[in-house]
Order: C-alpha cells, then structure tokens, then sequence
C-alpha cells in the first residue's frame, strides 16, 4: 500500500519536473531546450526505425547507421546528377531503399531468423562493414555535402536568436512516432508485426505470413532510415563512417526507452538531446557531454530495472 | 511436527491479490494436495514459497527458520524443492547434467557426487535416456527429468506443480509410485494437480484454493463432496 | 474434409511418423497415444510446421503439403497448440482478436467471437486487459483454445487441450467438443482417454509413430488394450 | 590415461610456444595481435556464457591500459605487476559496477555496459593532468624493447592463461551454473544456484582479463589513448571472432579468433585497397551457410559421424 | 645484396583518403624515378602495406617491411597513436626511416636521440609557432587585421586537443578561450554551444581544429546563429570536397600546409598536379599526397647522394637534404625541440577566395592578398 502511495508520489514528482525543468530552461537558457530539442530529434527519428525492427520484431540490425550513410550518399548524388534537393530526394530514396531492403532482407536476414539470435549481430556487423567499405571504394572518405542555403535560416526574437531549419528533425520524429504508432495500433499489418515478434510461431497459427511480415517491416525500416539519410545529409556532411555513431546511440535510446516502446525512444531522444545541449551550454564542459549521455542513460535503465523489481 | 509452515501470506499483482490469507502447515511425511480452479493462485502461492515472488505480506517458515525473505537459491539449500508448471528444461544440458545442477547448487556436492546421485535418481524415476541432449528427450521424460532436478537437491518439502499434467494412465500410475517412494524418503510433498484421480490415490489432506484462499480442507473424500468445491471446481460429472 | 495419407516424419534419424493415415470428416476424431507416440508431430505436419518426408495431406480436396502454415490456417483450419503460442506481451483480448484478425470471413464475426469466448470461459472477460504471458497456467489454456475458435474453423484441431485445466472446464471442453462435433471437423490429441472417448465419434491409437488401433469410441471404449493402457482397468 | 588426455593440448602449447622457431618477426607480430584479440573474444563469450550479453569489453581492456600505464609510469613497477594491476584494476571495478548493472537482463545489459565503457573513457580524457587526457600517455621504452619473440611469449602466456580459465569454466560446476543460468534463471535459483553470485563473478573474472589484455596492450606498443584504447575494435572484432568461431565454447572463439585474424591480414596483403569489403562479405557468408559458427559446424559433423558409426 | 631494386617501405592508413592519396602519389614519384633510370642504376620498388588506422596492424605492417620485404628504408605514417605503437619495432630495426605522418608532440619524446629517424612533418608546436609568425607578419602586413582575443574550438581527441595545447603557448600574446566539441567524425556535429560561447566572447579571430566532416556544418551553424568573427579560421586535415562551392566559404581562412593555388607560384607543385591527375585521373584532395610524393624524392635523392644504401651514409646524405617540394618550401632536416632531424616547421596561411585556396602567407608563395574582414553569407 505503501508502495503504491511513493510510487504515486514519485510519478508525480516526475511529470512535476518533465513540465518544470522545460519551462526554467525556457527562461533561463533558451538555447538548450531549442537545441537540445532539435538535436534529440535527430537522435530520435534516426532510431525510431530501428526501434520498428528491434523492438518489434526483434531483429538487431547492427548496420542501420551504415543504412543511413548510403541514404546520405544517396540523396548526395541525386541532387549532383539530378539535381534534386536532399529533401526532395527522400522520395526517390524511400523507394530505393525499401528496394534494398527487401533485397537484403531476402538474400541475408531471412536466413538468419532461423538461426541463433545472436547470428544477426555478426550478420548485420558484417554488413555493415561491406557498406562503409563499399562507400569507401566509391566516393572515398572524403565527406561530401551540398551547399542548402535554408538549413541555415534563423529568426530572431528580440537577442534570442536561433536556428528554425533543425526543428524539421523534431518534426520528422514526431511525425514519424504518430505514423508508426497508427500503423501498430490501427492497422491489421502493424498488429501482426506486434504478433510476430513476440511470438513467429503462434502468428503462424493465427494465420499471418510471418515472411512477409518480416520482409515488410525489414524493407519499411530501411525505406524510413535511407530517407532519414537524406534528410541527414541537409545538415551534415556524408562520409563512410557517418552511420556507425548512431547505431550506437539508436541502440541506446531504444534500451533506454524499453523494447517496443516508440514514444519512449522519442521523448528519450529529446530528454538526452537537452540534457547534452545542458552541459555543452556551459563553457568548457562540452567534453562532459557524453557523459551526461551515457549517465543519464543507465541512470534511467537501472532505474527501470528496480521500479520492475519493486512493483 | 510441521516442516514448513505459512502465515496469512498474500502475494499480489498490482490491484489483484493472488494470494490472499493463506496459512497452511505440511507435516513431516505428508503428501499434501492442493486443488483450485484456474487462476486461484496455486502456483503464486509456490512461487511465492519458493523465493521467485517476494510475497507482499504474511511470513514463511522452514522448521524453525522464517525464510520469508530469503533468496530462492538460500531456500533450495534449506530444503525446498520444486518443479515448474510450465515446463522448461535447461535445454543446453543433457538430463544427467539437468539433474546434476540440483545436487550441485542445491546441495554443494562434488562433481563427481552429483554425477552419481543423478544417476541414483534417473534410475529411481525410470528415466533411461539420461545422456541424451533435452530437446530429444518427449514430455514424460521432461517432467520426470523437473522432478529429478527438485529431488537431487535433496528437499525436505518438494513441490509439485501439475507433474502429472498430459500423463496418461499407466504412466501417471507409475508416477504415483514414484512420488510416494519419495515420501518414503522422508521428503513432505505438496501436489499442486487437476487430475482428480492423483489428488484422490496420493494425499493425505488437500487444500482448495479460490480467489487466493482456502476454502475447503480435509481429506480428499471429504472436500471433494464440499458443495462449494464442487460448485467453483469440480463441477457435476455427467 | 480432412484426409491425411502416409505420413513419414524423421527427427535426424529418429522416425516419428511411420505411414500414419487417417480421415477426418464432419465429425470429432480423437488421437491417443502414450507420450512420444507422436501426436503433436502429426498435428504440426498437418497445419504444416513440420515438413515431413513423405506422405500427403488433403483438407477440401487440397493438398495442404506445400502450404506455408498461415495459408493452412487461412483456409479454415485452427490448431490449439500444446505449447498455446500466445502472445505474451499483448492483452488477452489482443491475443484473442489475433485469432480471427487474419483470416479471412472470420473478422466480420469478430465481436460475436469475442463474445462466445467470454461466455466459453468467463475469467478471460475478468482477465481482458491483462497480458497474457501473466495468465496462470490454466488461463492460457483457455485462451488458446478461445483464440482458436475465434475464427469458427472448418477444422479445429486441438492438442491436449485438457491441460492444465479445471474438472468442470474439462467436462464442459469435452462437452462443447461434442456439439461442434456436430457442425465442424475436429481432430483431438489427448492424454484423457476416459473422457475424451466420450466426447469424439471415432478415435486413433498412435503408438511409436504409427497407427497401432482405429475405431469409433464405443468400440475403443471395449477394446482390451485401450482399457488396460489408456483406462486403467 | 590422464597422461594421454592431456596430450593434445600439451603439443599445442608447446607447439605454439614453439612458434617463434619457424616464423619471422612478422608472423610473431600478427600473432600477438590475434592472440590479443582471441583473449577478448574468449573473455567475451566465457560472459556470454551466463546468457549476458557484455558489451563493455573495449571499457574495460582501456581501464586496463589506463591502470597498468600510469601506475608503470607513477610509480615504476615491474611491467607485470603493472599489467596484473590493470587486470585487478578492470576486475574490481567490474565486481562494484557489476552489484547495480548485473540486475539488468539481454539488450539492458548489453547497452549499460557499452555506456559505462564510454563514461571510463570520457572520464579519463577528462582528467589529463593524471591521464595525459586526449592525447593519452606513452611510454618512454615499451616491453622487452620490441622484442617480438618476447613478446610473443608474454602475450601468448595471456592467451593460454585465458584458455586454461575458461576450460576451468567448462569443466567445473562453473559451467552448469552458467549453462543453467542462461537456459532459465528461475530453474536456476530454485535449483540452488546463487545467479547473481555467479554473474557478478564472472562479470569480473571476464573484465579482468580484458583489463589484462588491455594492460598488456599497452605495454607491447607503449602508449594509452582514449581513441586508442577504447577503440570500438576490441569489443566489435572479438565479437565477430566468437561468434563466427562458435560461441559457449573455449574452442570457438579460439578458432574464430585465429581465422578472421589470419584472415584479415592475408586480406590486407592481398588487396590492399578494398581488403575490408571482402573480409565484410566474407564474415557474411559465414554467418549464413555455417550458422553455428565454425566449431559448430565441425561438431555437429563430428557428431554427425560419430553418431552413424555408432549406429552400425 | 647490391643487386635487385631498391626496397621502400611504406605503411599507410589505405581506406583513409589520406592514406588512399599518399601511396598513390608514392607510386607516382616512384615511377617517374624508376622511368629516369632509378638511383644508382637500380630501381625503386615500393611496398605498401595498410595500417588500418590500428596499432598492432602498424607494428604487424613494419615487421612485415623489416622481415619478409627487407626494406632499405621506411617511409609513409599518418595517426600519431598508430605511429606510437609502430615506434617499438621501428627501433628494433634501427633502419633509416623517413616520415610524413605523426604530429603529436608525444611521438617526438618517443624518437629522441634516434639517429635514422627523420620526421617531416611538422610538430604540432612547430605549426602553432608558425602561426604566430603568420599572424604576426600578416598583421604587420595589413594594419587593418588586429588580433587581441582568439577563440579556439578543438574537436575533443586528440588530434584536435594536441593542436589547441601546442598552440597554446604558442600564442601566449593573445588573450585564448579554448572550447572542445565533438567532431562529426566520430559522431557530434552540433556546434552550436561552442559557437555561441565564441560569439559572446566575441574574438578578433576564431578558429576550429577539427576534421574534414566538421567544415560546412560548422560553417552553416555559425551562419544560423549569425557568428561573424573578422577571422574565421578552419583547421582542418583535409577539406571536404564540395567546401569551395558553398557560398559560405568565400573568406575562410584556412590552415595548411598545402594549398592546389600553390601550384601556380611552385613549378613543382604544378608538376606534380599535373602528373598526379594524369596518372589517377582524380585531383590531389589532401596534403598527403604531395607529402606522399616528397617522401619518395626525399630519400631517393639521399640514396642518390650517398652513392650507397649504407646506413650511416644513407643518414649524412639525408641531413644534407635540399629538396624543393610541391608542398612550396624546400624541405630541408635541422633540429627541433628534441630532436635532431625534423623536417617541415611550417604551415601556411590560406583562404577560400572564389572557390579555391589562396595562399596569404608565407609571402614567399603567396597567391592572394587577404580579404579582411570575413563578412558570412
Ligand atoms: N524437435 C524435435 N527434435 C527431435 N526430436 C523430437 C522433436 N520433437 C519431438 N521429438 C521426438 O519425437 C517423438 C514424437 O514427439 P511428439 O511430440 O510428436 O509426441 P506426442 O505424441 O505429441 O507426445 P506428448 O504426449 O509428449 O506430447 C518423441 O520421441 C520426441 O522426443
Ligand atoms: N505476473 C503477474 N501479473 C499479473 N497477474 C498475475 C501474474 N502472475 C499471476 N497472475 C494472476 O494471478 C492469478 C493466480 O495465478 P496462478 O498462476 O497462481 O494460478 P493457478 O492457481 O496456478 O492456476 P492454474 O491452475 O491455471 O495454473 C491468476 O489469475 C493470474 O492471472
Ligand atoms: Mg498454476
Ligand atoms: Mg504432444
């Protein structure tokens, strides 16, 4: 009884300081919550789509950076060749994309479903190796970007001025977690693929392709992460190792949410986003910012874990 | 005397109370059944017993000992053994090596020693294949092989949770059998089952749970004609 | 409606199946067996879980051989597994809606389903929002069974379906068994002989892989080998 | 008859020590770095054992470098007791980390380990009047002054060391404890064993090895960095050795550490540009036609063999 | 032995464009040597062997050279941390080595008294100090250019890091704020907190030591917050290929050691330019390699004046270097802080003008006079 009175407590307490410390900042330094939520937003919608295929359907996917990099490098050569703009390009990319990964998925991944679980972290880390190599061989590790004069684009609000162009990663993962949650909740398919993770066996015996539903949700992830490579690439330069950092930091954010958990990996992202955007904004301390990710992270893991325990 | 014994012990799920009130006493060489509709809270109840849930109110004692917040692993040492309902082998151990972690970790022998006492007791429950990897291994052995493993770590109360589940007639007589040759042993056994057959040719008392307590208790004649068992569980067999 | 021909299933070089063959028609078929004699292999080689080596198997008149098991179950087949597949970290009444959801003609009936599982077994209707991997042992039972009818199956084929659960349940499965008998197809694999004859019109003996008796249930009911291995007397 | 069981093993330490007898500096050289790498995919997998996913390997080989280096050039001890320190350093760290982390399960495990592995580097960089920060500290004279058939020795002394503990691990009760933990933990607890006793205790025998790797490291090339030392290579290419050697064995990652070693750098040799492409692909198809991984497969062909044979 | 080609040993990072270029630019000086007739009377063959960017390749890699190949001389480098974990067999052998890479500070305590060590590259002391010069020069030059405060953004490795803290002393006389982000070559790429941080601080000149990934994001970061500094410095290794396009490059200084322009006051530099494209059909996009080219001139031209591959003839003969460089200067070896044969001691001073990289000091291969201050889009 006890228990469920401090837990209560403890929400409250939570939700307290989820709408205080946003306001404080608000007033205090404005910048950290634009650029941390800016910032987190990329974080987010680059591992929602991992979180689609790990959390869902549990397949680990190791080159979902390397994914993103041939995204970029996509979208780079379609404005060189046909002139279109990164943004543009996320159209053409999606398909691609889907393309490659119902490729990929058909001539490694399903292999590998019937093996041991851990087989996808060498398959997809070998993957992920031919890709950077392959980038390498082809465009070299030189990094490459288009000059887009509205990623730039800023407003000023009295002294408070800042960048407006950044929030579209803010909005792409807003927009994305909408889509996919409708797609998970609403849609026959998304349920399946729920189904499916948790159980290929028992979704067999209700009657659902599970083939198809991987090969879907695989090619859907890898469609979502190649035009989120595009949209990458607006504002950072493409290089071969471009992706490998945010496999990393997806990893984190999807743990850090809780397998399945799609609102989780975007509010984390934007919790980590101004967390980090916190520490750098005080000088000097930048190199502590990867800490603070890092704590925060297992802070609210380990954190989980004993709320689990406890209840 | 009582071997093990509960105390208004409760277990619950958020805003359900699995178990609710319960207090019961096995005594030394008893085969306890105890009976219950689906959901009643017969395995939360072992769960709980055994250290896997920390019950959430009442108090557990071994013997002398209060082992109500005790480690799983401290009370397998203590003596309490059990098998699960749903059954999962350690499937990347052969039989004799399942068995063997019992008398490994329950009670510390050598590897040597336990090698022997699996054998001991493969041989006490029949079951032949013992160096046979566990996915090769049907449903009757499986469980043979759970209870190999309680009893190897030499318990003084063993639980049984639906053992005999999906046995057929011969093979749940033979079962019969080997379960009492273990209360000969010296061992007080709890029989968790809704074959009312076992519940009727093994114990010597029965508990009926339901919604988290005991509603009926006696010997299986007489609970078994309790209006309100066979109301919320037996029902009328045409 | 079903006919199942000469079925050979190998584990490595364990045979499983040996030639097994048997008919299912507007009616229930019981298989019996001690454990090991391969019921479930049989099942599963049917909705097509296992692939075995030989040997064929028609349901309507098509073969259902090559089938991928989602097609199998789409074509009106629903198989209450011994192992109940749920899905765990979904609701109960997600784990039910999944069962009529991908079949098709099955999802127009959805809340009529729905409601007859709740009245088959009324704790499922107390248990609705709970996750179905913290159900007891018995209550997933339930569900499995409640998630397979969810689809009125042209065939329902249930694998020790008794399981775990309570007497009454029991008495009233093996009952409800016996009137869809009269509608649908239903092929049981049970360990409970004694009431399961009563429930199904004929029945299979498997023993060691291969049809050791076959017969209507009053017939196996007196056969002296069914009474002394099965019945206990 | 204990005598002739042993034998094999016996010829293949004397074998490889022998090593250095019919090979050049070269050779030696890529062997310390394969043996390197075999001991942190052994470490890894005798880890993985307990069903724990650890992905803290390349965090704790660097706290080792860190510790065996500047306690080297602190205080000046002998390079072993300075490497031990760097194994006692990375295990008691593991041991205090591991009483909060080692409640976490699967990808929890994994993703805290991998994100205490950043905070030590992190912190360290961040310390550079103690560290030398992201620079890192060097040796004035590393070990043996280069002497690669020293070296050789030493490192393979870590190898063999590793090996000898992880059979230890398979031959005692460590691997039922282990084996059970990782099938079902509830069977586990209930049948006696202390789960988190084992875990915590594995988790710092791994750690401490990897910290003594890491500590030997250091000392064979002279220097420690957090580029360098944390380099997400020791974690990602042992993995890749265990599992494509086989994992739960001491024998694959063994042979998975010697093949994509070997491999690796015959590749290099081979084709110098593009070498890592082809080594990707090859670790591809690997996974995919020999999804046990190497020892695996051997084995179950073994099994295979034996298993007919015994029939007739 | 005296018979066969002569053996060049070189060990580069090959999936590393820096490594890519220099052993192709290696290869070139290599052929055009071996098509004038080689050095005395024998030909150069050229070993490459790929480091990886990893220790223990690097150290596998010499020992590969010293052992298997027998190489006369070794050649090549790039990361300071890989060069530290070669050093030790590099002392083993003892042979002539000559090396473009490493310009931590912490590999020159590392080779101090080694006679056979010659190393090119500048020290990350000796760049800072060359700054200062340039700066000072340029200022006096160009009353209109004052600098009292600097702002210094500095990736957080160690190349950036070693940079920044060799610099730092460096520029004693200016009033320094340092501040480290995370490149984008390792996973940062959000500039905005240390850009912020200069914009109060308001420099006279700014300037980031990061990588190649960094240069336009940065750029079009500072662009959004509207950072103007009058100098605007970029330091970075290499530039990425598309930087002169953007119109955010017009005014960038740039830190280098090389620039394509100089091509247009060196006739070596123009040379290899043109041979370079003409062999690989690509441009030389990193000062590695006209550094790679320098290597091989560097010692065959020692080779060639010591008549002999002894190795103490092989050393006075490399002291004795006179070579002018397509990097502009003529390289020659004296000592540095610590040790006795350094090469290259400074940079120079470049700037994005109308695309390309002009060089404002050294005078001596100036290509454009500065344009002051730097304004933004
Ligand atoms: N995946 C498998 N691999 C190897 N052998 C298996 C496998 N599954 C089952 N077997 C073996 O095949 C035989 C038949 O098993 P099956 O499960 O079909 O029997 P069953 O009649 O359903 O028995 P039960 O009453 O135990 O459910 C058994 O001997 C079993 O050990
Ligand atoms: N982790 C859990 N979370 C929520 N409810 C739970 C949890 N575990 C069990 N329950 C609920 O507690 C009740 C008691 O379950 P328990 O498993 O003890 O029943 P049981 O008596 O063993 O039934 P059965 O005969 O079906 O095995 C059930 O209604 C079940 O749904
Ligand atoms: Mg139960
Ligand atoms: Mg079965």
């Amino acid at each position: 009884m006890t228990l469920f009175r401090t837990l209560r407590r403890w929400q409250l307490l939570l939700l307290l300081a989820s709408l205080g410390v946003p306001i404080v900042l608000m007033l205090w330094k404005p910048y950290v919550l634009i650029e941390g939520l800016q910032r987190g937003g990329l974080y987010a919608v680059i591992a929602l789509p991992m979180a689609l295929i790990l959390g869902v359907v549990g397949i680990i996917n190791l080159a979902h950076g390397e994914f993103m990099m041939l995204g970029a490098y996509f979208a780079y050569w379609m404005g060189v060749y046909a002139g279109l703009d990164p943004l543009v390009a996320m159209i053409p990319a999606v398909v691609a994309f889907a393309l490659l990964g119902a490729i990929t998925y058909v001539l490694t991944i399903r292999r590998a479903l019937k093996a041991p679980e851990l087989n996808q972290l060498l398959l997809t880390f070998g993957m992920a190796m031919v890709g950077t190599e392959f980038a390498n061989l082809m465009w070299t590790s030189q990094p490459l970007k288009p000059h887009l004069s509205y990623v730039y684009s800023s407003v000023a609000l009295g002294k408070l001025r800042f960048g407006t162009y950044a929030f579209i990663y803010t909005a792409a993962a807003i927009v994305l977690l909408v889509l996919l949650q409708l797609f998970l909740r609403k849609t026959r398919l998304g349920r399946a693929a729920l189904a499916v993770g948790q159980n290929p066996r028992g979704a067999r015996l209700v009657g659902i392709d599970v083939n198809r539903t991987y090969l879907l949700i695989f090619s859907v992830s890898i469609a979502l992460v190649g035009a989120l490579g595009a949209m990458f690439l607006t504002r950072h330069s493409v290089f071969p190792s471009a992706g490998s950092p945010f496999t990393m930091k997806s990893f984190c954010l999807i743990a850090m949410a809780g397998i399945g958990n799609l609102p989780g990996v975007v509010w984390g992202g934007f919790g980590l986003g101004i967390a980090e955007a916190l520490v750098s904004s005080f000088r000097g301390y930048g190199g502590w910012a990867d800490v603070v990710f890092f704590a925060v992270l297992v802070a609210v893991i380990m954190g989980k874990s004993y709320r689990r325990q406890t209840a | 005397m009582a071997v093990l014994r509960t105390e208004a012990l409760e277990r619950r799920f958020g805003g359900l109370v699995a178990v609710h009130d319960l207090t019961f006493e096995l005594a030394e060489n008893e085969i306890l059944g105890i009976i219950g509709p689906n959901g009643a809270g017969k395995t939360t109840a072992i769960n709980a017993i055994s250290g896997l849930y920390m019950p959430t109110a009442g108090r557990i004692f071994l013997g002398e000992e209060d082992i109500t917040y005790s480690p799983p692993h401290v009370r397998c040492h203590l003596g309490i053994g059990r098998t699960f309902q749903l059954v999962h082998p350690l499937v990347d151990l052969t039989a004799r090596e399942n068995i063997m972690v019992g008398a490994l970790f329950g009670q510390h022998r050598s590897l040597r020693q336990a090698r022997k006492t699996a054998e001991e007791i493969a041989a006490q429950l029949g079951l032949e294949r013992i160096d046979r990897s566990v996915s090769d291994l049907t449903v009757l052995e499986i469980k043979k092989l759970e209870i190999g493993r309680a009893l190897a770590s030499d318990p003084k109360v063993l639980f049984l949770d639906e053992v005999m589940a999906g046995l057929n007639s011969d093979e749940t007589k033979a079962a019969l059998d080997a379960v009492r040759g273990i209360r000969d042993q010296g061992v007080a056994i709890c029989v968790v089952e809704h074959v009312m057959s076992v519940i009727r040719d093994l114990t010597d008392r029965v508990i009926v749970l339901d919604g988290g307590t005991i509603i009926a208790e006696g010997p299986y004649s007489k609970v078994s004609a309790d209006p309100r068992v066979i109301a919320a569980y037996l029902g009328e067999e045409e | 409606m079903l006919a199942v021909a000469k079925l050979n299933h190998y584990y490595g070089k364990a045979h499983v199946l040996r030639d097994v063959s048997l008919d299912v028609g507007t009616e229930s078929v019981g298989v019996f067996g001690p454990n090991g004699a391969g019921k479930t292999t049989l099942v599963h080689a049917i909705v097509g879980l296992v692939r075995p080596r030989s040997g064929d198997v028609t349901f309507d008149g098509r073969s259902l051989l090559r089938l991928p098991t989602h097609e199998v179950i789409r074509s009106g087949v629903a198989l209450v597994p011994q192992e109940r597949e749920l899905f765990p970290y979904m609701s109960v009444r997600a784990n039910l809606e999944s069962g009529a959801a991908y079949i098709p003609g099955a999802r127009k009936d959805l809340p009529a389903a729905l409601q007859a599982s709740f009245e088959m077994f009324p704790i499922l209707k107390v248990r609705a929002r709970q996750l179905a991997g913290t159900l007891s042992g018995g209550e997933q039972r339930m569900l499995a069974i409640a998630r397979a009818m969810m689809s009125s199956p042209k065939l329902l084929i249930l694998d020790e379906p008794s399981l775990g659960l309570q007497p009454s349940l029991v008495t009233e499965l093996f009952h409800k068994v016996r009137n869809l008998g009269e509608r649908s197809a239903i092929l049981m694999a049970e360990q409970n002989v004694r009431q399961s004859l009563k429930a199904v019109g004929r029945g299979y003996v498997i023993e060691n892989g291969q049809i050791a008796l076959e017969g209507p249930s009053d017939e196996l009911l007196r056969n002296d080998h069914v009474r002394r291995a099965y019945l206990g007397l | 008859m204990r005598m002739t069981r042993y034998l094999p093993y016996v010829l293949g330490a004397a074998l490889a020590a022998l090593f250095p007898l019919f090979s050049g500096a070269y050779l030696e050289q890529v062997a310390v770095g394969m043996l390197i790498y075999l001991t942190l995919a052994l470490s890894w997998d005798m880890l993985l054992r307990s069903g724990q996913l650890g992905f803290g390997t390349a965090g704790f080989f660097g706290l080792g470098s860190y510790a065996a280096i500047l306690l080297f050039l602190n205080v000046g001890v002998h390079p072993f007791v300075s490497i031990a320190f760097g194994g006692v350093v990375a295990g008691v760290v593991a041991l205090l980390v591991g009483l909060a982390v080692l409640r976490l399960r699967g990808m929890y495990f994994a993703i805290t380990t991998l994100a205490l592995a950043g905070i030590f580097a992190v912190v360290l960089r961040n310390f550079p009047g103690l560290t030398g920060g992201s620079e890192g500290r060097m040796l004035p004279n590393c070990i043996y002054a280069g002497n690669t058939t020293k070296i050789y020795w030493l490192v393979l002394a870590l190898a063999v060391f590793t090996i000898v503990i992880s059979e230890v691990f398979e031959r005692t009760r460590i691997r039922l404890a282990l084996t059970s933990i990782r099938n079902d933990e509830r069977v586990a607890k209930s049948s006696g064993v202390n789960v988190f006793k084992y875990l915590v205790f594995v988790f710092a025998v791994t750690s401490a090895i990897q910290g003594l790797a890491g500590g030997t490291y250091a000392h064979v090339f002279g220097f420690v960095s957090p580029e360098g030392s944390f380099s997400a290579n020791f974690l990602l290419l042992p993995l890749a050795m265990a599992l494509l050697g086989g994992v739960h064995s001491t024998w694959g990652p063994v042979v998975g550490g010697l093949v994509l070693g070997a491999l690796s750098e015959y590749l290099k040799l081979q084709i110098p540009y593009g070498h890592l492409l082809v080594y990707g692909a090859i670790i591809v198809v690997v996974t995919l036609f020999l999804p046990q991984g190497l020892m695996g497969t051997v084995r179950a062909w073994w099994r295979r063999s034996h298993v007919t044979r015994g029939a007739q | 032995a005296e018979e066969g080609p002569i053996k060049l040993g070189a060990v580069l990072p090959l999936a590393d464009i820096t490594g890519a270029q220099g052993s192709k630019a290696m290869q070139l000086a290599v052929d055009e040597i071996n098509a004038a007739g080689g050095v005395l009377g024998r030909q150069l063959e050229l070993i490459i062997v790929d480091d990886e960017s990893k220790a223990e390749k690097g150290a596998a890699a010499i020992d590969k050279l010293a052992t298997v190949d027998n190489v006369d001389v070794f050649i090549g480098g790039m990361s300071s941390g890989v060069h530290l974990g070669e050093l030790p067999a590099l002392k083993k052998y003892e042979r002539v080595t000559v090396w473009i890479g490493a310009a931590s500070s912490l590999v020159e305590q590392a080779v101090v008294g080694l006679d056979w060590y010659f190393h090119i590259h500048p020290w990350d002391y000796l760049q800072g100090a060359s700054y200062v010069e340039g700066w000072a020069a340029l200022q006096a030059e160009y009353p209109l250019i004052k600098i009292h405060k600097a702002f210094w953004a500095y990736e957080e490795g160690a190349f950036g890091t070693s940079s920044y803290q060799g610099s730092l002393v460096a520029f004693s006389n200016w009033e320094n704020v340092g501040e480290s982000f995370k490149s984008a070559l390792l996973g940062g790429g959000d500039y905005r907190a240390v850009l912020r941080h200069a914009q109060e601080f308001d420099p006279d000149l700014f300037i980031w030591v990061g990588y190649a990934a960094d240069a336009l994001p940065i750029m079009e970061q500072a662009a959004e917050i509207g950072f103007t500094p009058p100098l605007f410095v970029g330091s970075p290794p290499g530039w990425p290929a598309d930087f002169g396009t953007s119109p955010l490059a017009d005014g960038v200084i740039a830190y280098g050691m090389w620039a394509p322009s100089i091509k247009d006051v060196s006739p070596v530099s123009q040379h290899f330019w043109d041979a370079y494209i003409a062999k690989y059909n690509e441009q030389p996009a990193t000062y590695f390699a006209p550094l790679g080219y320098t290597n091989i001139y560097v010692v065959a031209e020692a080779i060639a004046r010591a008549g002999t591959l002894d190795k103490e003839a092989l050393i006075t003969a490399l002291e004795a270097t006179n070579y002018a460089s397509p990097l502009g200067e003529t390289l020659t070896f004296t000592p540095s802080n610590l040790i006795q044969h350094q090469g290259f001691r400074n940079q120079k001073i470049l700037q994005w003008q109308n695309g390309a990289q002009q060089v404002l000091w050294p005078f001596e291969y100036a290509t454009a006079l500065p344009a002051y201050p730097f304004t933004g889009p």
